[in-house]
């Protein structure tokens, strides 16, 4: 075996996970409030008055790192499922489902202030354009597969049953984030590029990006504690389980 | 276990190691048997020991948690399944809206069928023989539990694994489903079956293996998988 | 002992599903009149002058399409796991992507395809504009077999639980939406004298895919929603 | 031994029919998200436009409503017939009326009550004229108890019979038509600035009606169809 | 019999020339047969003679082609139904997404209780101790035959019919019904029941009834009840 896979086999076991997450975890709450707090603060008062938007626009601040996260999450949930799928890999299954309430919930974040957004701006809460749209069918898909791993009765089977969906669907990505580049819509496109330069000024930009890096610490810390409770829950009769118990009792 | 020959091949089913869980709860194992040609054996346990559940596995519907399931000397896998095997499970397997016969003209075209064995000749061994034209929806308990009987039989298959086979019959069909495993032994078949009625298949002796690993080395009446032999 | 071969095995699966749709050929006939029905009520409930229809009249037919559809899936697996012979056909020693796509093929030729002969009729209840009566069947044509295919790879993760049916639609719309956008948009551009080819060629091309990758992805889900 | 009383009895199938939606309350929450699918699809099929939507949102959503009404429909006593639970109801000591009255009351409180909840929401997302918006969900409530018990009655004709889904439609929706005529006309005479409260007053008359006669003939139809 | 008190109140199940045809083909009748308190009668008969049919007759789900049903010497009409009777068919009649105690609770509401019984110790005397919160889905064919048996304890009727009690049930199982038939039967109820089973209910000295009329006025072994008296 080499060290690779050694590390491999050693952080997938469950109760090594168990004991890293619950150490990490703490800090990275921690971690994304203070860099959350930061950003907010020179979004929402630091960062200068758009000249055209007025204030309305400093919704970005919210709006545009919850879109990511929305995606990312899925993103992080079909490599997961993946991996599940075809090693059956326990922490995997976990990680997977773990990352479904909690994407969803950005996703839904996305949409509302999207279209608290949309109102100052297009005049509509909302429209069918390809973006707003396929953004409200992720949501549909994160609740196809919550809604299916809640439907069936044995955890791992469910966990594997509602990963092949979360595979299949994930057709969806790349229509949510090209989408407006390949349909002309009123949503805008990119502005923010991680190569080549921003279409966005310096003041406005550093705390969207702070932003955006506390909403991903979040992701992990809150993906990290359900996925915590679900191996918890999943290996209830195991002996590092009843370890666990114990040491909590004592 | 009488014929050291048989011994020489494969066994038709073996089990090593073979257990299952429901959410990590354990139902039967870990188990280790082997199912010999010209061997029926009867799995007796308490309601809920994991009669079905085992069948299933063997099966390979469900997956099992730990362990390896051979046919024929090969590797069971989800990907690969079984040619090899027919079952009985609770069910019946059979479409109530098409007529008994029918029903077996689509097994023999899925399954292949046996030599010497045609639907309309299966029907009648199975003592149902004018009822060939009805539709399966029409049938009475007993009689739905025959047709299925008969597309076991039907089956070009060695291994029969076979749930309860003897619910619902009446005396006539418990002693036809006997006729019935006599006969598979007999031409080189091997059987496992689950039954709690004291009719059940009786000839040879028994042997026992439990269900679940007894700490104390002893073997239990129950969740016991009693074997006969030949 | 003789084991069957898989062509015979197929065609054996193919007599029986079609003999299990025509004893029952009321049942086969009802998404036509769901349909049917479906396109009905919209001039009930809008309003019966030909402006107020005929704009709606392409979105109506492929929604009331995509329902019926919807509301087939559910006895596509359905029935055959109920009765245990699901169970069977996974045991039989031939390739199950094979024989699920056996099924799924009659089931669209039971469902879809007098669905597809009776939208002409449709498009006349809705004053569909003359222009599209040769192009609103071929996109019909092209967008129903989709439909199946990626129908049945949800309807057979779900085959285990009991009243999915809800659940189903769930999981299957979002994933319809694509092929939807496509298929009407085709029609809709058409109606408008803008180019239609594009969006009919993205079907052609998805359809060829799904009809190579669904039944494998069925396959797999049947195994798990089973297991 | 003492037999219970025919209130306790109410009370106990009230109870667990709740908890029976409790314990799938995922599945509770799919009517919902059927109709609002259903109505997300038409924006996508015929066109985003204001214009466009805003004379066909009242028309899309009673449709809308009226499918999942029909969909839910189908769990209404499927269920309880297959595991035999229905059988038990039958030779209990009360009057079946009484009892399939609670199942029904249940079924609209879970499916069609959340969809009124919800329907303003559709409206937004169909340009809805806010002159509607408060009579569209009053016209919702009328019309949808009535659908649930001409529905109920017809459910109960089929519940015997397998797949029925399809020939429940088509059993049902001729007798939804009338009540969808009322409950859309009223609303569309509304948009217009006609009086439209005679076919409210006809639809609250109709569900005097049904409430009176729906569980009798619910009782009756289902001791035909169980025989 | 052997108690002449019993017969001075009207039987508590009695049937006058009933039949009952599908389609004008008859499948069971003209019978005549009373049942009285304190009695056990077993049903027995090869597949398909009509024992389903003829004991959902008599709970009234199904219309009788001829003949009347009297409970306590009422008629039973479709329209007035039998408030006095406990039915238990192969279904079972459970809600598989409660719980076994769930279930019990429910058919207590619905058919009110068994003065000195509760759900909890319903459970308890079929031998399901720990299983009161496992949803009923999760329970093996055995396990749930017992949740419906407990149902049937639980109703404060007297009169039981109860299609195929033995089927799926372990040796304990078997045991446990003929006990509770006993006590039923003491405490002045009575059952009528199907079987194939040898191992059925046999207190008591047999007595049979023709489910068809016999024309040589002799009575089959087959297609007949045989009726066991305290
Ligand atoms: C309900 C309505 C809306 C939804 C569902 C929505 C959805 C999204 C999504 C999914 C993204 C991420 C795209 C990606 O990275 O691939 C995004 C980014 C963005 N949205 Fe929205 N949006 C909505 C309304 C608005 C409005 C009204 C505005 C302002 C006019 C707006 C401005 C932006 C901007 C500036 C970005 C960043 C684009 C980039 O840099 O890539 N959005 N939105
Ligand atoms: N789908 C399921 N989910 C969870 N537990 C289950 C499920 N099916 C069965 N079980 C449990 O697994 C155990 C074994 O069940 P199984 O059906 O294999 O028993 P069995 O030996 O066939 O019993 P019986 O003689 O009553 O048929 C039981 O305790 C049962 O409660
Ligand atoms: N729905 C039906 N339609 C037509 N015939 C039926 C129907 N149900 C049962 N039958 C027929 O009626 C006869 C009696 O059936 P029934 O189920 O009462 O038999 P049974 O005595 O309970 O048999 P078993 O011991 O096999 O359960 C059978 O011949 C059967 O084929
Ligand atoms: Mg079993
Ligand atoms: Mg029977």
């Amino acid at each position: 075996m080499n060290t690779l896979t050694y590390w491999f086999h050693k952080l997938g076991s469950p109760p090594t996970f168990h004991r890293i997450a619950t150490r990490v975890e703490p800090w990275c709450l921690a971690l994304a409030l203070a860099l959350g707090a930061i950003g907010l603060y020179g979004g929402f008062v630091l960062a200068p008055r758009d000249y055209q938007q007025g204030d309305a626009y400093r919704i970005i601040f919210v709006h545009v790192p919850c879109a990511w996260m929305g995606l990312f999450a899925y993103a992080f949930m079909a490599v997961n499922a993946f991996i599940a799928l075809v090693w059956r890999i326990k922490l995997n299954e976990v990680l997977a489902m773990a990352s479904a309430p909690v994407g969803a919930a950005f996703t839904f974040v996305t949409l509302v202030t999207g279209s608290l957004w949309g109102k100052p701006m297009w005049g509509t809460w909302w429209t069918w354009d390809a973006r707003l749209t396929s953004e409200l069918f992720l949501l549909f898909l994160y609740f196809g597969v919550i809604g299916l791993h809640n439907a069936i009765e044995d955890r791992r089977q469910a966990a594997r049953a509602a990963s092949f969906l979360a595979l299949v669907g994930v057709v969806n990505l790349p229509i949510v984030h090209f989408s407006v580049n390949w349909w002309n819509t009123l949503h805008q496109g990119s502005t923010v590029r991680l190569f080549g330069p921003s279409k966005i000024d310096a003041s406005m930009l550093w705390p969207l990006l702070l932003m955006a890096l506390a909403t991903h610490i979040w992701f992990f810390a809150s993906v990290l504690a359900r996925a915590r409770a679900g191996l918890i829950e999943l290996d209830a009769g195991k002996d590092w389980v009843r370890k666990l118990a114990q040491d909590d009792a004592s | 276990m009488n014929d050291p020959a048989a011994h020489d091949r494969p066994p038709l089913l073996a089990a090593r190691g073979l257990s299952f869980s429901r959410n990590e709860e354990p139902i039967f194992g870990p188990l280790d048997f082997a199912l010999h040609a010209g061997e029926v054996v009867l799995m007796e346990g308490d309601n809920g020991a994991g009669k079905t559940t085992l069948l299933r596995v063997l099966a390979g519907l469900l997956a099992p948690s730990q362990g390896e399931i051979f046919l024929n000397g090969e590797p069971l896998t989800l990907a690969r399944l079984s040619p090899q095997l027919a079952l009985l499970s609770h069910q019946g397997g059979l479409k109530h809206d098409l007529t008994a016969l029918e029903n077996l003209r689509f097994a023999a075209g899925l399954h292949g069928q046996r030599r010497g064995l045609s639907p309309v000749s299966a029907l009648a061994a199975v003592g149902l023989d004018g009822f060939g034209e009805a539709p399966v929806r029409q049938l009475s308990a007993g009689q739905k539990k025959r047709v299925a009987l008969a597309r076991v039989l039907l089956a070009p298959v060695g291994l029969w694994l076979l749930d309860e086979p003897y619910a619902n019959l009446d005396r006539s069909g418990i002693e036809l489903v006997n006729r019935l495993l006599e006969r598979h032994a007999h031409e080189g078949g091997a059987a496992l079956i689950t039954s709690h009625g004291a009719y059940a298949y009786t000839s040879g002796t028994p042997r026992r293996i439990a269900l679940r690993p007894d700490p104390a080395g002893a073997e239990s009446q129950d969740d016991s998988i009693v074997e006969h032999t030949r | 002992m003789r084991p069957g071969s898989t062509s015979a095995a197929c065609a054996a699966l193919l007599r029986r599903d079609l003999l299990l749709v025509w004893r029952r050929r009321g049942d086969a006939l009802t998404p036509l009149l769901f349909a049917t029905i479906v396109v009905a009520l919209f001039p009930l409930a809008i309003g019966a002058q030909v402006q107020e229809l005929r704009p709606i009249a392409v979105g109506v037919i492929f929604v009331a399409t995509l329902l019926a559809g919807l509301l087939a899936l559910d006895t596509l697996f359905r029935g055959d796991y109920e009765d245990g012979s699901l169970e069977q056909l996974v045991v039989s020693p031939h390739p199950l992507a094979l024989l699920l796509a056996c099924k799924i093929a009659v089931h669209w030729l039971t469902t879809a395809l007098p669905l597809i002969a009776l939208s002409p009729l449709l498009g006349e209840l809705l004053f569909l504009d003359p222009a599209l009566r040769g192009l609103l069947p071929l996109a019909l044509l092209l967008t129903t077999p989709l439909l199946s295919l990626i129908g049945a790879v949800c309807v057979a993760l779900t085959v285990g639980m009991q009243r999915s049916g809800m659940l189903l639609a769930l999981l299957v719309l979002p994933l319809y939406v694509p092929v939807l956008i496509f298929g009407a948009g085709a029609c809709n551009a058409a109606q408008m004298g803008l180019p239609y080819l594009a969006p009919l060629l993205w079907l052609a091309a998805g359809l060829v895919l799904a009809l190579v990758l669904a039944p494998l992805a069925c396959a797999a889900a049947l195994r798990i929603s089973t297991s």
